[in-house]
Formats: C-alpha cells, structure tokens, sequence
C-alpha cells in the first residue's frame, strides 16, 4: 500500500444519490485492479468529516486519473486535495478462460463491480447482472448497455434462475450488510445443489465491505468469518470464495 | 537508550521513546512496512494475543464517533502457538524491538503464553493487558503467572478508569514498567444497523483523560511509565514525557495517517535534527514521495545549506497541476 | 409524571425528562431567560454551592480540546447562606422545581447546608455531588449528613469513573436517585500560557462513556437513574433513556446553543406533537426569533393544518438577505 | 441576551494579523454599547472550528451593521452565517461630564477600546492613547488621526506620564493576560498616590477578556478576583472598577 494524494478534477452528480469524482492520482494508482479501492480523507477536513478514512470504490480508469462513485450526499469540489492510501485491498480473482461472468446484487448498488464488468466485457465476456431489492434503483443509465439485467424478487429469485446458474463460468455476488450473510449462504446452497460434485475454487464469491478501521490489515476488525485461516475484507478481500466462509 | 522496565537482570531498552499501541500496527508491522520506516520506531507492540484462537466479534465492530471512533474488535488473533509459527521468524529479524501483547484472560492462559514466547528468540518483552474490571489480585494472579514462566521483561497495560489502583497492584506484583492507560469503554448507536456497540473509544479528546492517568501514576510509580491514549502529534507525545513518562504509544492516528507514527517517532527521537537543510518535505511526510506532484516539486532545488535554517521542514508547495 | 427519586414519603417528581446539568445553567437559569422557556423544562439543577463561599480558581480556567472544552472553575459560589438571600425568592417562583446541587466537601458542611436548605422554602430536591476520588465510606458519611438534616429528596451525582462502585454506595446509604455521570478530569496544555491545566472534560464524544455508565448502573439501581454526560440531541438523549435512564441532564451543549436545552426538553417531552404544523422554525430553535430574517420568514405564511404532515420541524428556509 | 443571526457581508484584511468582517445584523443588536460585545459561532463550522463561541468586539456600527476586528488567522468568506449570542457584558461605565479620556493598552492590540474612543470623540471628548509592548505593533491608519498617542517603556511609564494621569477625568487599562494583574495593579497604586484622599468610582477601570465558556454569567469561569460581591468578566465586565478589584 501507497501513500500518496490525488486532486478532484472534476464532481458530476450522476442520480440523486450518487456523484462521480475525477481524481487526478500518481501513477503508482494506475495499476489498480477491479476490487481493489482507494482509502481517503481530505487533506483539509471540513467539519463533520469522518474521523477515519472512506473506501472509494474506481468505476473508470483513464491514464492519470480515476473516476469513482460515492453517495451525493457529502460536498466535494473540484480542486480539493486528498490524501489517499492505496490500493486497498485485492483484485477480484477471475478464473482463467472466462466467458460467463454472474453478477447478483442484492440490496445495494452495483458500484463495487462496475469497473469489472466493463474491463472483462471489453475483453469479450458475457456479463449478466441480477439486481434484486435496493439495487434495482441504481440508475440503468450508468450501466454499459451490453449488459443484460434481471431482475431477482422478494424469494432472491429471478427468471431462469438455474439456468443463468448453470450458465455461468464464475458468479459474484454482493449484498447489502444486515441481510449479507443470508444472501450469500442461499445462494451458495444452490449452487452446491447444482454442482454436488465439483464446486471449484472462485466459482463463486462473495463482496465484503464492512466499515474498515485500519484499511491495512493491521486492526483485524474486518474479519470475515472463516474455517480456516484469517480471512480480511481489508487485505484478501473484497471478494472472497464463499467455499472458505463459514456461515 | 531509554529503560522501559526497571533495571535489574533483563531490562527492557529501546533508543527512540515512540511505539504503536496494542492493536493498532498488526501483529509485526508488515501491514505498514510501505509507509512506515520502522528502523525509526523505539519498538512495535503486537495486536493482543491469547492462548487460545479467537475470532472477531459479531455485528458492527467500527462505529464513527465524533471526532474519533468506537472499535469492537473481539480480540480477533491466531491464539500464541500459531501466532508464533505465522510471525516468530520476522519477531526475529524485526527492525524495532517486538513487545508482544498477552491479554490477561487467565493466569493458567498467562502462564502458557508466557512459557510459549520463553522458547521464542528474539523478543523483547512482553505487554499484559487487563481487562477493566480485573480486581488488584486478578492483577497480582497474572503477572505472577506471566513472571514465573519467562525471563522477559514484562510490561503492564492497566485499564485508564483504575489506572492508580491497577498500577499499584502492577508494580507491587513485580511488574517491571507500565502502560498508562488501556482506552476506556464506551457505547454508541451504529446508525447503519440501528443498533447500541459497545466498544474501546479512540480520538484525540481521549488524550486530557489519558495525560492526567499518567501524572497520577508517574506520581507513584517505581518503574517505568509509557504513557498512551490519543496522541495525535509530537507535541502530543512530549506532554506525556513531561508528565512523567519514559516513553509514549500511538494508538489510532496510525490509522488515519500511519505516517504520523514516524514522525513523531522521528520528532522525538531528534532525527530532524539531522536532516539535511532543505529537505523535501516527503523526508518529514514519509510515503508521500510517491505522488504526481513530487516531479513539480523536485523544481524547487533545495537552496544552499544555511547555518541560520530554522530545523522545521518546509511546508509543502501549494502549487497544483492545471 | 416521571419519578426522580424512590416513590416514598417525599419522591422528586418532574413532568419533563430534561434538566440541565449542575454547573451549566447558573444559579437560578435566570442567566439564559431570555434564550431558555424554563417552564418547558424538568428541573433545574444549580450551579455547586458549598457552605463556605468560594472564588475561583487561578489560572487558566477554559481550554479547548478537540471537540470538547476543559473547565477548571474552582467551583465558586456564594457559600449556601448568601446563595440563599440571593437565589432564594427566585427559587420559590421558579417555572420549574429546582434542585440545588450541594458539592460533598465535608459531612459536617453537608449537614449545615442541608439543613439551611430544609428551612428555604420552593426547593424540590438536592443533588450531592461527590469528588472523583470519593470512597464507598465517604459516600456514604455524606449522604447521612444530608438526609439526617433534610427532609428534601436526595438525587446524588457519581463519578464517571468508579459510577457502578459509588451508585451502590449511594442507593445503599439512602440515595433516593443516582445521577450518572459527572464527567471525568483531565490534563491539557493551554497554549494561551504554555501551562498544563487539570479540570473536567466535555464534548459530544463524552457520551459513550457516560452512556456505558449509565447501561451498567441501571442494571443495578434499586432507584432512578438521570444520565448525563455529551448530550447533544434529542437522539442523544433518548439513547440514555433507552439504556434505562428516567431522566436527562444536559451540559456544555448549553453554553454553546442555550436554546438546544429547550429543543431537546420538548423533544423528549413529546411537545413537538402539539405544535401547528408549519409552525415557523424559530418556535423550534427558540430565541432565534428577533433576528432580521424573521420579517423574510413571515412570508411564508403557514400552510391549513394537515394531519399527515410529518412531526419533526421544517427546516430554517435557506433565503437570505441580498 | 438575544440569540440571533448574522450575515458575513464583506472581509477585509486591515493588516498582517487583523481582519475586519462587516456582519449584517438584527435591529436588536444596534443598540450595542461600547465595551458590548458578540458571542459568535459559525452557523456551519468548519473543521478546528472552536466548540465553544468565540468573543468578537465591534470597532464600528452602522445602521443595520456592524463592524469587528478579530485576528486574520481564522478564514471567514461574505456569505457566511453565524450564529451569534448577544450582547455580551456590560457597557463601559463613563463618568458623566467627561472631557478627557486616558487609554493605556499594555502588551495587546487596542482593538476593545477602538469603538468608544470614536464615539467619545465625536462627542467632543479628547482621547490619549498609551501604547506599551505588543500595542506598538497595532496599524496606526486604524486609529482616528485626532487620537494622541504615547508610548510606553518597558517599566510602563510613558513621557509626561504624571501630567496625562493628572489631565484625565477617567482612564482605562487594558493589558495581556498574563500579565494583567501585574500592570492592573501597578496602574492602581500610581494613580492612589496621586489622589491619596479622593479616587472616585470608575475613575480607573481594567479591562478584562478572559476566554468565555458561556459568556451568558452561568458558569462563573471568568470570575475577577474582588473584595465584595462576586464579579464576572462576561457580564459585569470587561470594565471593572480597580477599586473593586481583589490584588
Ligand atoms: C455497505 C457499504 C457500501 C459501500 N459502498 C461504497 C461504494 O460504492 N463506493 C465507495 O467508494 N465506498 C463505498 N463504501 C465504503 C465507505 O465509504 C466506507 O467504508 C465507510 O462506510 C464510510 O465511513 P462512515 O460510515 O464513517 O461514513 P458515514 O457518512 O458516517 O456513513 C453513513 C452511511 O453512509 C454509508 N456510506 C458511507 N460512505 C459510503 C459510500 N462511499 N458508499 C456507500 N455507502 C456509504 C455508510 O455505510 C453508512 O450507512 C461502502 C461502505 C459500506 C459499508
Ligand atoms: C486576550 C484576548 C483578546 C481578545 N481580543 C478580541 C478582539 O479583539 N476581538 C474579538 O472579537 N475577540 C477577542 N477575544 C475573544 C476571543 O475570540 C475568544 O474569547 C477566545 O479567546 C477564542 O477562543 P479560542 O481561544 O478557543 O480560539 P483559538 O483560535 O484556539 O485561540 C488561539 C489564540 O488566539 C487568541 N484569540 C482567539 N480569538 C481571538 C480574537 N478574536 N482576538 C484576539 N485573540 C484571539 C486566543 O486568545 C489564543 O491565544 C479576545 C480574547 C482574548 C483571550
Ligand atoms: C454505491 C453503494 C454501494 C453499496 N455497497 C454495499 C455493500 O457492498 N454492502 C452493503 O452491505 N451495503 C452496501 N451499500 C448500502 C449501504 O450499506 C447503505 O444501505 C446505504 O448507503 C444507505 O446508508 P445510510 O442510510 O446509513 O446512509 C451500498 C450503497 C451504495 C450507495
Ligand atoms: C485584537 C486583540 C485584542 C487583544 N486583547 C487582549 C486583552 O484584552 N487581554 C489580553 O490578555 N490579551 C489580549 N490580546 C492578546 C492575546 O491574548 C494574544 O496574546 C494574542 O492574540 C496572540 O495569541 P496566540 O499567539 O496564542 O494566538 C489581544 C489580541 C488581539 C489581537
Ligand atoms: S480494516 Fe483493519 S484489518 Fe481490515
Ligand atoms: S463565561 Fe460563564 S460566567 Fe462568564
């Protein structure tokens, strides 16, 4: 992890909840992969600013610069400096031949995987995203219309739910915090049923993104339960293989 | 050099007064190894360990507070065998000295943690935290049983509410220093769940309670003090030092700017004494050398050393890119 | 009707939940009448009187913390006699009871202030407040001292920092309610003199102590427990209520925005619910009435009452002056 | 005590460490005396925005406005709103028939004494200003140029300083905290030797500007040590009667 500051070139308002900043950021924040985030205060708190740093989630990667999405609710503008450390956290492992990708987004915004979507469908993946609860209020108009949206009800259900199941080479899936664990675990059950025998690693994993404190790896309070080693948001995640997870 | 246990057999010596605090730097330090230089560190105090493997606790375990946070972690670590096994090599070959932190569960728990880091090399002592309510001889119980089972020196964390009453029970125990004080416990509302976390709170203001802990135990005191709560700055850390205190932890500005960690360490330590006249300022913000703005800097040539400098670093350029 | 002190002979009874804290509203509130309604208020509690007048303290007596304030008055007061004379026909008029809050120096003292209290007619209780360090044994002393001497209901006030101890204490001696808690002390520099300055702390980031204080002794009390400590809102106050307090006593918020004393009363004394709906905000933020705005306000005339508007206040609206 | 708002209209910086804000207020305020002061906070605090209000002393009043000077440190910007508490203390007693005015500021800016001194002269009253120590560093062009100036030595006398004792019917002394009793008191016992027999009331008054917790008289922290009755710096002061003073 880097330490180092990035500049608001830019803040568009892109829905009544969220904005888009432009950050002019050194180049070592270049090599920053979908699932790995920047941690950042502002070099300058206003009052009421967060004591600790935020996880800003990249949308967009351009030469020299980042575009991240963040709720609307908090006033940045253009020219402010940041102090940010980063990256954190580890790229989203893909398995390797990929074709399929499954994105199911269950009560939150879909920003954590945008920036997936869109690098693997330019390299000519097939991405199908389910949006169930909240996540169907995420403006459509911000997704890349190569996408093709579902969408799950009440039951985590959507149209030809076994069959986009079946379909996919991996599945990545993202819910919101108080109901996250059921999520993951319904549809780790599932895909267990489908595939009794052969449930290979990072066919499936699951987005943690628990308020960090250290952002480091060092505090440990971003632990993700686990049977075996010590699993973190901060440093192995945002993506773990919910085969590691203990429910 | 700086004794942080009474002089006696196997004291406990470091050469720079600045250490992170209990829980705040990992269990060795690699987690900041990018932004913390940590040959400029008196030591580095672990995350706290048992005997036992614990997980961290359920539901919200980081709860923003007015300017600081409420942290409920539930101790999470490998339990001392397999903490020994993932760390005991970098212990080892540690660029700072490495005081591993016991929680004070049980004094049998104590004891086999004790005698675990007894046949570990390279260690340079141990912290023994106690929980808030431990009584002066739940206190006396575990540093019996953390003396008789190892020849490391042996500091001891004493909870900021009792923090005279448990120093006392500590030094009476054959505790060779102290840490002044463990954050006290607070309760608040996390508004994403709704729900009330009790927890450690951590933020600046938690510096006045933990100054006067400090001066009330320096006051009785016959070993060492480390002073700690809410240092935020050198200025911070040296209001410990004229309260009594031979040395200070850091404890959650590591968090927000890790960096502020080797500075004061630096600012204390008087390396900045050494420093080259017209430095960059990156030489005083360690980690902030590796940014787009270090190329406009570096066109600011450092003038020619003067005599008369004053020895505080430059601020940094405020100029931006268009 | 809320029940301050164990129902009995002579229970403390208040028909709002809020009171200022000991210290905050002077000696009758008549500082902050024009900024305050004191009839939309529990209680009032006093400023410490003690038998023999005192001045206050030398040196700096009010430097900023982080977010927070440390206060080191000295406690200065009129000595009960002459607070009696002064305060005394105020007392008996006041638009809410008012309970004089007695500093514990000694049990002799407490017994002649006691008694001077129980001959002064319109008092509705005393509060005791007791020094940090004060023993089970001291506590109690004191406690004896005032009810062997008044017949007033007893609230006493206990240390942040030893309040689960120090509440048993009280209730076991006769306490007919605990106040939890008075705030801790602490030690900063003032950087107006270079001196390092002890006295209490306050902020917003107090709550969460006090309110763990609060959640513990409510576990325990035999008797009503009033929380206090950081109260900054309504939301504040009713976290405390939530942990099991009957009442509220609010601090520094009051020096900083007087009038938020009497928002959070008629927040919590549901008054809100009584309001005309579009009702102007200076109803809510008391005391901002007169201001050159107002004249803009009235133009918003207020709209036909509607049963389903939402209960909580309109925003102050945004137009200024050109 | 009024609790209202006001509106930053205009900042100037006067010099290297002032600044004057031009603050549109409510008519209430208008009737602010000499010695009366502010009680300020912003209505959206920035970050290191001191938690409690701050003290801030009118140098100039107009209809509808007012004008104060407080250091250049802090950044305000037209526009801004405070939040303001007022008026705080008393007038500056002054006795009737008075002809001629002695201020002797010792160690701090005269900023408190700026605003009765231009309304005393306009009423014809003849005002002597005595600098001493960090006093001389105050700009001059802010000072009316009918004002006589004198400066004091370093043992706080000052060229003729009998005589200008002598001459004036009233004086007032303000000086820095720290060592504001020190010169207080060595002004008091001057001016006891020349009137052995007869020191009216408020013939010399000390200013005082302790830091204000609640500036309202609850919290008694800015008490000033006297012989009788108790006497707060925010409400019976900042004047206060050297006779009444406790040395
Ligand atoms: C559920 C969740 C989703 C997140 N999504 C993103 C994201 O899409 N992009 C990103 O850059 N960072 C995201 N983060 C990281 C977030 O900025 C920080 O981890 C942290 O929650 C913010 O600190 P705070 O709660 O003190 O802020 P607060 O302002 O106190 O938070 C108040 C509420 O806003 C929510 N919140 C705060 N920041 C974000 C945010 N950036 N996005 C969504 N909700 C937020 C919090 O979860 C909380 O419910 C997310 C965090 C969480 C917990
Ligand atoms: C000696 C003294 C002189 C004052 N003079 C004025 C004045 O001329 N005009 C006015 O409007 N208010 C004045 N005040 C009131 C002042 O704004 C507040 O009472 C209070 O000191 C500011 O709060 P703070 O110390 O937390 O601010 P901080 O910013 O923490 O104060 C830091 C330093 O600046 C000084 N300071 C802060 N504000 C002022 C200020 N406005 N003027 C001068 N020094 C200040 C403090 O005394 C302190 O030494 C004065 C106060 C003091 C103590
Ligand atoms: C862009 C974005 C991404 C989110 N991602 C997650 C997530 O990964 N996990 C989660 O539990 N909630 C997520 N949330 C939802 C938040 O937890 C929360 O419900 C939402 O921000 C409203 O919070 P508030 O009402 O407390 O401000 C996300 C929200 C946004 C806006
Ligand atoms: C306008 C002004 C008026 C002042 N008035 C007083 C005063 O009445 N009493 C006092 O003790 N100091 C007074 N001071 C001096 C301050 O106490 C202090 O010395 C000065 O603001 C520098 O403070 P700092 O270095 O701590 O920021 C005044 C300063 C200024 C700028
Ligand atoms: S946030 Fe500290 S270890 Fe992950
Ligand atoms: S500042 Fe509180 S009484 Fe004067």
């Amino acid at each position: 992890m880097k330490h180092t500051q990035a500049l608001i070139e830019r803040v568009r308002r892109v829905s009544d909840h969220l904005q888009h900043l432009d950050l002019a950021v050194d180049r070592v924040l270049m090599q920053i992969k979908p699932g790995q985030s920047l941690f950042v205060t502002p070099q300058e708190p206003a009052a009421g600013s967060p004591y600790l740093r935020e996880q800003w989630i990249p949308v967009e990667l351009f030469p020299g610069r980042i575009t991240v999405e963040i709720p609307a609710r908090r006033v940045y503008a253009p020219g402010q400096i940041l102090s940010v450390m980063a990256p954190v956290g580890s790229p989203i492992p893909i398995r390797s031949g990929i074709q399929r990708l499954l994105l199911i987004v269950e009560g939150v915004y879909p920003t954590p995987l945008m920036l997936l979507a869109r690098q693997l469908m330019s390299g000519g993946v097939a991405v199908t995203l389910v949006l169930g609860g909240q996540a169907t209020e995420y403006p459509l108009e911000l997704l890349s219309p190569e996408i093709e949206i579902l969408r799950s009800d009440t039951g985590w259900k959507w149209p030809e739910q076994m069959d986009t199941l079946n379909w996919a080479d991996q599945v990545l899936v993202l819910a919101a915090a108080n109901r996250q664990m059921e999520v993951y675990r319904h549809l780790y059950d599932v895909l267990r049923q489908l595939r009794p025998h052969d449930l290979p690693d990072h066919l499936v994993s699951g987005l943690f993104y628990p308020r960090l404190a250290c952002g480091a790896g060092a505090c440990q309070a971003c632990e993700v339960p686990s049977n075996k080693d010590t699993l973190l948001a901060c440093s192995d995640g945002p993506a773990i293989d919910l085969k590691k997870v203990q429910f | 050099m700086i004794e942080l246990t009474r002089s006696g057999k196997n004291p406990l010596v470091i050469e720079n007064p600045v250490m992170p605090a209990a829980g705040m730097f990992g269990f060795d330090g690699a987690d900041y190894r990018d932004l913390v230089d940590m040959s400029k560190l008196g030591a580095i105090v672990t995350n706290p360990i048992t005997w036992k493997a614990r997980h961290a606790a359920h539901g919200p375990r980081v709860v923003p507070l007015p300017s600081g946070v409420l942290v409920h972690t539930g101790l999470p670590n490998p339990g001392i065998s397999r903490a020994i096994k993932q760390y005991g090599a970098r212990w080892a070959h540690s660029l700072a000295p490495v005081i591993v932190h016991l929680a004070a569960t049980t004094p049998a728990d104590v004891a086999r943690c004790a005698s675990a880091l007894e046949r570990c090399e390279g260690i340079a002592g141990i912290e023994l935290g106690l929980h808030d309510q431990a009584s002066p001889d739940e206190i006396r119980l575990n540093i019996e049983a953390a003396l008789n089972n190892s020849q490391l020196p042996l500091l001891v964390c004493v909870p900021l509410y009792s923090a005279v009453e448990s120093a006392r029970a500590a030094q009476d125990a054959g505790a060779g220093g102290l840490v002044v004080a463990a954050p006290p416990r607070g309760t608040t509302r996390d508004l994403e769940s709704g729900q009330l976390v009790g927890g450690r709170v951590y933020g600046p203001w938690l510096k006045p309670q933990a100054l006067r802990a400090v001066g009330q135990v320096a006051h009785i005191a016959e070993v060492p003090v480390i002073g700690s709560g809410g240092i935020h700055s050198a200025d911070d850390a040296r209001d410990f030092i004229e309260a009594g205190a031979a040395a200070v932890q850091v404890d959650t500005v590591i968090w927000t700017n890790p960096h502020y960690l080797e500075v004061i360490a630096r600012n204390l330590g008087g390396l900045e004494l050494t420093r080259a006249v017209g430095a960059l300022a990156d030489e005083w913000e360690p980690g902030m050398g590796q940014t787009m703005w270090m190329a406009r800097h570096s066109q600011f040539a450092p003038p020619p050393p003067d005599e008369n400098a004053p020895s505080i670093p430059p601020p940094m350029p405020p100029d931006l890119p268009e």
